[in-house]
């Protein structure tokens, strides 16, 4: 059960409908749809304008938040590049050659369903080795034509099946990420929804990260995290404050470069307006970007995720007298 | 290496602090109970069945080089960038951690000579944390890379990880990353870089600087995978065969090289470096080093 | 480039020379009874049910390229190294093929525009010698990546082949050896080789040139594979499904980039021309072809 | 049912046995004993002397005859590397470091079984698409380590099985040619029993390519083409006389540089004898190669195959008039 969904039932769709039937009915500029509107925009803001780390969990897991194919409506156009060249063609990774914003580009994504139906062929946007490994393909393409590299994170994490096993997702993850590391172009990355774990990660080594405002980012799923911890997936919520895993989290981190704002509510409350500003924040960083010779480009891309993280420093001596 | 013998016996290998005094162990795989100097003796191969105990990253040190090892990376210490409580606080899983297994941190890094080879080395250990990868484990790798990398020593890292540390969040994926790009960069320059995966290695580990190395060893029943077993097992709500995720079934899967008795484990190591890497270059090279330098 | 009249309907696709003056063709998928005139219209695809009619080379590259067409290695004829006799001699064979389909070899090889990007274009054809590589193909091919490497053109190659040339023996075979390093040479200095799969690609020509490639595009319904559809039915005595070795059999297990209809060939390829390819790179580069000096 | 192995069976055999017989009886330098030498010889030379095509391809798939792992035994050590990391070890080639007189190399080849249980494992020597990536591998780590690659090829084809095909046996066998074509180190293929086709060639585009005297390497097996000139797959021996596959032949086309000869009647009359001229012949090879440089060593590479192949000339102005 996703909170936010849960939320969003009862008044809130009670006031939407009447505005709408005020609206069918020519009302609008009326008074009495004024004043429905500004209960409106209160009751979202009531409901919306503080989440929690958890909600925001659920934001970023919402039925209706735009997905992959949903931005890419919005591109000037794709043309889809398909499989690992030697197993399978994997519909959870998405990739190929795209204009953006008159651009040309390699696009990659992972690609969660709009339905169940969909779902099940995308496999909920997990990937298997054989999508990672398509997707470091076409890094390399990437990286031969000097084609920026755009890619859009949503998943909740690798595929965790036999399959996958058995055709070494740790390999496929590991080569994907070893080829993000190698490749001459930009790469920017931007998490859409759900940021799950290495999965996320294989697609997201990029020199400019983005993060939706509402879109999560974590190390474990907080289920997962709270089964851990305490032998109760139900106490996720918990997990979810812990983590640290909400992009002004991140962004404080220096994990996270730009955060873009998302309408009150969320994405999918105006999708197109949303997608628009996501796609001239990518187009605004490749710009930045586009003009920095390769060995620049990786160099800065070392040192910024050479930076990351925290840790103690010890004088050398007390370091050694306390180990032998 | 001298390790005190009060210490060396703080850390055997498979056995809680609380059993430490005891002569005897048990055999996970097979049961028998075996006499602890006998299984210290045998590399911590139960005599009977061949089942590996995990190691202590010293002991395995010891086992596998000349004489001395020159750690590095020690300066380095785990902090608490989350603020991180669960049960008890980050800090406090951390501090009995390095009283139970010795450890400042959960892999040690530094340089040695393998039977005249100079290398650098990375043993990570499960006795700390798991053997999970938080900021000082990813620091520590990238550094060893880099310090290798600076005198075109090969490389040779030990896995064991339950994945990315979970108490330091985000900050521990990131480390996937930045392992990968030290790996990346110091393989572009054509040096040799080389994993032996051991029991277990997993996660993050597993999908970065494990995999991406020139040779993959894995020592015999390691369990290595993405996800972990269980994980599978829930998702599926079927029980897994025994095999799955060994080393031996990596092998025929072709995910790895080969796998390694831990009795051959030096001597391989040793025929591949002798394959690879040109003495006569990296000879004068650990002469940087200086403890090495005489 | 300007085909006559009585040259194109020398060259319908899919038809026996006898036939030739019917002005009815019979689709081998539906049965449909197609108006020759139709069918040409149509690119040779079937009006009914879509099935892509073998092309002629040259119809191909009129479909193809903007106007103009140089060809090159025509200088290049088959010998008859081996003495070659079965049921006929091998050069009574390729005369007969030579008056058949009007073509002097199983590719045709030139440069021309499509949509204005300049590019190196090689054709093979499957109604010579079942487009067969002997050992002109093999050097048509190598020459003519050599010719685009010398400009810095981009290089398509559309295959059409039953494999190695028997006829011509090992020195047919070793043109996959051939055409594979004048790949490389050309693709390692980062120009862009692409390949389109027409029915059927197999054998040496699949293993090799056909799918060392930056893109691979094949068209609809092509039959694609290593091993002869024949071979392994026999070999494991059970019959194949239908969509074995198609073009949309392979989009699925990976093997290929895309599965594009003839009709949306042509915009395909210039689309990826202008993803991958400088155009003010490339321009100047036509001008050293003397035929597009003007 | 194989020519050569009926061929020795009766009056070779019971000579043979004689002999062995008199041998036991410690009657060796007997008269008795040079005499049956002597005949032995004779026959052998009869039965063996002059071998038609057909009768090369059957030496060729001589059970007894050595395979790979024969003239493994011979080298100074190896080191059996496994996998393509992604999908499976493929028995039928086997890879690895090796030794060869005090020579690092990396050793590639096909494996087929001494038996019927190994075969069965081995595939009877037919290489998977994972075999082929496997190699190629293996390719680019000798060439990121400067080692020579020696191959010995000894096979009837690439597997032509259903999942074979469905991992994309062609791109892995044009991914290994690729590979071969771009290496750093010098390349020694030795034909050592049956070169059959493409599957062979994989791992014979080489700088130096080696032809054990009875070997034969064929664009098609002489089976195969009958089945297609004549359909009738039994008329091989006359298709083994056109194939041109012997040693003789293919070093006349340029495409064999070294034969090395067999004893009479067949390697496996003098295994230990006849493996170790072969690699006496790879070593003195490999020495001649070794100093080269990489570029010097590519080059050469290109321009040896460039050459192979024989065609007529048309002055240009009369091929042009015969084509539009
Ligand atoms: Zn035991
Ligand atoms: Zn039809």
């Amino acid at each position: 059960m996703n909170v936010i969904v849960e939320r969003e039932k009862g008044p809130l769709t009670e006031l939407g409908d009447r505005i709408e039937t005020l609206r069918a009915r020519g009302m609008g500029g009326s008074s009495e749809l004024e004043i429905l509107e500004e209960k409106y925009r209160a009751l979202l803001s009531d409901l919306f304008g503080h989440l929690t780390p958890w909600e925001r969990v659920n934001m970023a897991r919402h039925p209706k938040r735009p997905t992959a194919s949903d931005y890419l409506a919005a591109f000037d156009r794709f043309d889809e590049l398909h499989g690992d060249r030697h197993f399978r063609d994997d519909p959870a990774l998405i990739g190929g050659f795209a204009k953006l914003r008159g651009r040309r580009i390699v696009f990659l994504a992972q690609q969660r369903g709009r339905d169940t139906k969909e779902n099940i062929r995308r496999n909920f946007g997990m990937v298997s080795p054989e999508g990672y490994r398509k997707a470091k393909r076409l890094m390399e393409l990437a990286s031969r034509f000097g084609l920026p590299i755009v890619t859009l994170v949503d998943t909740s994490g690798a595929d965790p099946g036999i399959a996958s096993e058995e055709h070494a997702q740790s390999e496929a993850i590991a080569a994907c990420l070893a080829a993000l590391a190698k490749v001459n172009v930009p790469v920017v990355a931007t998490i859409i929804g759900e940021g799950g774990s290495g999965g996320a990660l294989a697609i997201a080594l990029a020199d400019t990260v983005i993060m939706a405002e509402n879109s999560v980012y974590s190390v474990a799923s907080p289920e997962g995290c709270a089964a851990i911890l305490w032998g109760d997936s139900a106490r996720a919520s918990e997990a979810a404050d812990r983590l640290k895993l909400t992009s002004d989290d991140l962004a404080g981190f220096g994990i996270v470069d730009r955060i873009v704002a998302e309408p009150l509510g969320g994405a999918h409350r105006d999708a197109p307006g949303f997608i628009a500003s996501v796609l001239d924040t990518i187009d605004a960083e490749l710009r930045a970007l586009e003009h920095r010779p390769p060995v620049e480009l990786r160099d800065a891309r070392y040192r910024k995720f050479r930076r990351i993280g925290a840790w103690e420093t010890q004088s050398r001596e007390h370091a050694t007298a306390a180990l032998p | 290496m001298a390790i005190p013998e009060w210490l060396r016996r703080l850390r055997e290998p498979g056995v809680d602090a609380e059993k430490d005094a005891a002569l005897w162990a048990k055999c996970p795989s097979c049961g028998e109970m075996l006499y602890r100097k006998d299984l210290e003796a045998n590399l911590s191969v139960c005599t009977k069945c061949t089942y590996h105990f995990r190691m202590h990253a010293y002991d395995r040190i010891n086992m596998l080089v000349d004489g001395d090892f020159v750690e590095i990376g020690t300066e380095m210490l785990p902090g608490d960038p989350l603020g991180w409580v669960d049960k008890r606080p980050y800090p406090a899983k951390l501090e009995s951690d390095r009283k139970k297994s010795n450890l400042s941190e959960a892999v040690v890094t530094g340089f040695a000579t393998l039977d005249g080879f100079p290398v650098a080395l990375g043993v990570m250990d499960f006795n700390f944390r798991g053997g999970t990868m938080g900021t000082v484990v990813g620091e520590r790798i990238a550094h060893l890379l880099e310090e290798a990398h600076r005198r075109r020593l090969p490389c040779i890292v030990f896995t064991a990880s339950g994945g990315a540390r979970m108490e330091e969040g985000m900050l521990a994926l990131m480390q996937m990353a930045k392992t990968t790009l030290a790996v990346e960069r110091f393989m572009a320059d054509g040096n040799l870089y080389m994993t032996v995966l051991t029991d277990p290695t997993t996660g993050g580990v597993s999908a970065s600087f494990a995999f991406q190395s020139d040779i993959i060893m894995a020592e015999s029943h390691a369990s290595i995978g993405f996800a972990g077993r269980r994980v599978i097992e829930q998702t599926l709500r079927q029980k897994l065969p025994d095999n799955f995720q060994t080393a031996e079934f990596l092998l025929e899967k072709g995910a790895i090289d080969m796998v390694v008795p831990r009795h051959e484990l030096r001597e391989t190591i040793v025929r591949v470096l002798d394959y690879a890497v040109d003495r006569k270059r990296t000879m004068p090279a650990l002469k940087a080093v200086p403890e090495f330098a005489t």
